[in-house]
């Protein structure tokens, strides 16, 4: 493996994508966009409740990566729409902006624990005046009854609601994309032809469906079947297509590590 | 030498941190030092700073070793706990304060938790002032100060013991109201 | 001179009685003498009390001066003091931290957008924790709560106001940082 995603230090997308290109030195072109997602997913899983802002989140920049990704390895694509190249800047433009602002929070975050780790060595008096000065003091409780002080005691002690969204239905999520290219290579070549909304009827939840496109990507990416759309945010229709024969036997050891 | 230097120091910084007199037993057992050893050199200190007329002693009192203002300047320091400090309990302190009370023994961890907030500065201003204290330790790990109302509390409040306190009882709900509040309002594992 | 010598003697009996920093213009006030004249004679105890090698420092945190055991000395303090001691920030508090300290006042929906995940767990363990308070609310639909750093968060770091931080541009990434992330994200292959 020429990288390893330190999950144990997972603290968000950004996080894992600064990490991956900056301290790693990973090419985007040789980071496998499917080992991303399955740490993802994995982390996903470990979380005590889902949190779909953070997934929506990742999609939003496995997306962007993708097309990156998409645009590199198929360098023939250079010659497309202008909008779609200029759009696909901007998403890369946006998705650098927010690296840079998190990596400088981060150092940030660096320097305020070096001054908090410097102060933790001083302790402050806090003893206050001695005894001989205390009569001197208002007398904090005058005029404070009995039954005002039960009343604050019940206020102090009913739970205050913390509103959140109710998502007790929400299973946990448990896919990855090896599975889901387990899955395909066990239905495409019996179904043969298929488009991607019936690929995906039976799934309830967004981010299986996700992980589905994305093993799809990684089958069209082995070559093992073909991708057409007619129209943009058509129908996606993919065709098996068979699997390279170099492939075949051991087709997703990449993603067992 | 160096040794004696720290060790000197130390001494300071100890009693400098303590909110309440440090016996010479104590002192002696955290600078791993005599007790004899701790007496002379805080007749030193006490010599150094009365030659260099410090604004503060190091004095002697009943439990140890403690800081206290030098008599010379007590009129400043009386105008300043007259006027420094306000004279009423905020509602955030006289909520600290009545939780103190009816869930006496309690740590400050167990009453910030109540709160939601940091209670460290209300539980400080109370203890200072002698309606709290801590009464017991927690037997866990990190033996926390277990707090509860003095004498004082009482007297202030006009009533003999915390049994003539007003009962809670009906108005707090139970466990099971705050499990179905909690399981229909938060994220649940599913 | 006498005067001197008492004005000294009181600045240093206050720092000792107050349980948190005193401002400046309070000693001022109390003593009679300029707030210039206070930070004058803070400086000449501060110089005295490290020429003579003292256990204990007169620091100016949060906005005012308190007496703080010296650095040196802590492994002795840290025995005794068991409690009060604040528990380490976690780096994704810590990085919620930076954030509010450097944009605020900030909304939680703000701080998330900007860690790329959701940080509600996170602000309400600070806000417990007294490192932040609502400060304002959004003007605007919804009226979020906008946070801040408090006091306490000032006295955590040791610094006397916002002002003494380094300046957010000192963490923007360099020339280096930002080719190898354009590298990494480079749209065409070369």
């Amino acid at each position: 493996m020429p990288y390893e995603v330190s999950t144990s230090v997972f603290e968000g997308p950004f996080d894992l994508l600064l990490q991956l290109i900056t301290a790693d030195q990973v090419d985007l072109y040789e980071i496998s966009i499917c080992r991303i997602v399955d740490g993802y997913l994995a982390e996903l899983e470990r979380m005590e409740t889902l949190d779909l802002d953070m997934a929506t989140e990742f999609l939003l920049i496995a997306a962007t990566l993708v097309e990156l990704k998409s645009r590199r390895l198929l360098p023939g694509l250079d010659d497309g729409d202008l909008d779609e190249e200029l759009a696909l800047w901007e998403e890369r433009d946006l998705l650098l902006s927010r690296l840079l602002e998190c990596k400088t929070f981060k150092d940030a975050a660096a320097a305020l624990h070096r001054l908090s780790e410097q102060a933790s060595r001083s302790y402050p008096r806090l003893a206050g005046p001695d005894e001989r000065f205390l009569s001197l003091a208002p007398d904090l409780l005058a005029g404070i009854t009995p039954e005002a002080l039960r009343d604050a005691f019940i206020r102090a002690a009913t739970p205050k609601p913390i509103p959140r969204v109710q998502m007790d239905h929400v299973a946990p999520i448990r896919a990855s994309v090896a599975d889901a290219v387990e899955e395909l290579l066990d239905e495409l070549p019996r179904v043969g032809v298929i488009t991607f909304r019936r690929l995906t009827q039976g799934l309830v939840e967004r981010l299986a469906v996700i992980v589905r496109f994305l093993a799809v990507l990684e089958l069209y990416k082995q070559g093992a079947i073909d991708l057409e759309q007619t129209e943009r945010l058509g129908e996606l229709r993919v065709t098996w297509l068979g699997l390279p024969t170099e492939l075949s036997g051991m087709p997703i050891e990449e993603y067992q590590g | 030498m160096n040794g004696d230097r720290t060790t000197r120091q130390a001494l300071e910084a100890l009693v400098m941190v303590a909110d309440g007199p440090v016996p010479p037993h104590l002192l002696a057992e955290l600078l791993e030092i005599s007790a004899e050893a701790v007496e002379a050199l805080a007749a030193e200190l006490q010599a150094g700073y009365e030659a260099e007329e410090r604004g503060f002693v190091l004095t002697r009192v009943a439990g140890g070793y403690r800081f206290q203002t030098h008599p010379d300047v007590d009129a400043y320091v009386e105008r300043f706990v007259l006027e420094g400090q306000s004279a009423r309990l905020s509602a955030a302190a006289l909520e600290t304060l009545a939780i103190v009370c009816y869930k006496q023994p309690v740590s400050r961890a167990q009453v910030a938790a109540i709160r939601g907030v940091n209670v460290d500065g209300v539980i400080r201003t109370l203890h200072q002032r002698g309606y709290i204290d801590a009464v017991a330790r927690d037997p866990g790990p990190g033996q926390a100060s277990l707090y509860g109302t003095t004498a004082l509390f009482l007297e202030k409040l006009g009533i003999d013991s915390l049994d003539d306190l007003p009962s809670v009882a009906e108005f707090i709900p139970g466990p099971e109201v705050v499990e179905a509040l909690e399981h229909g309002l938060r994220v649940t594992e599913g």
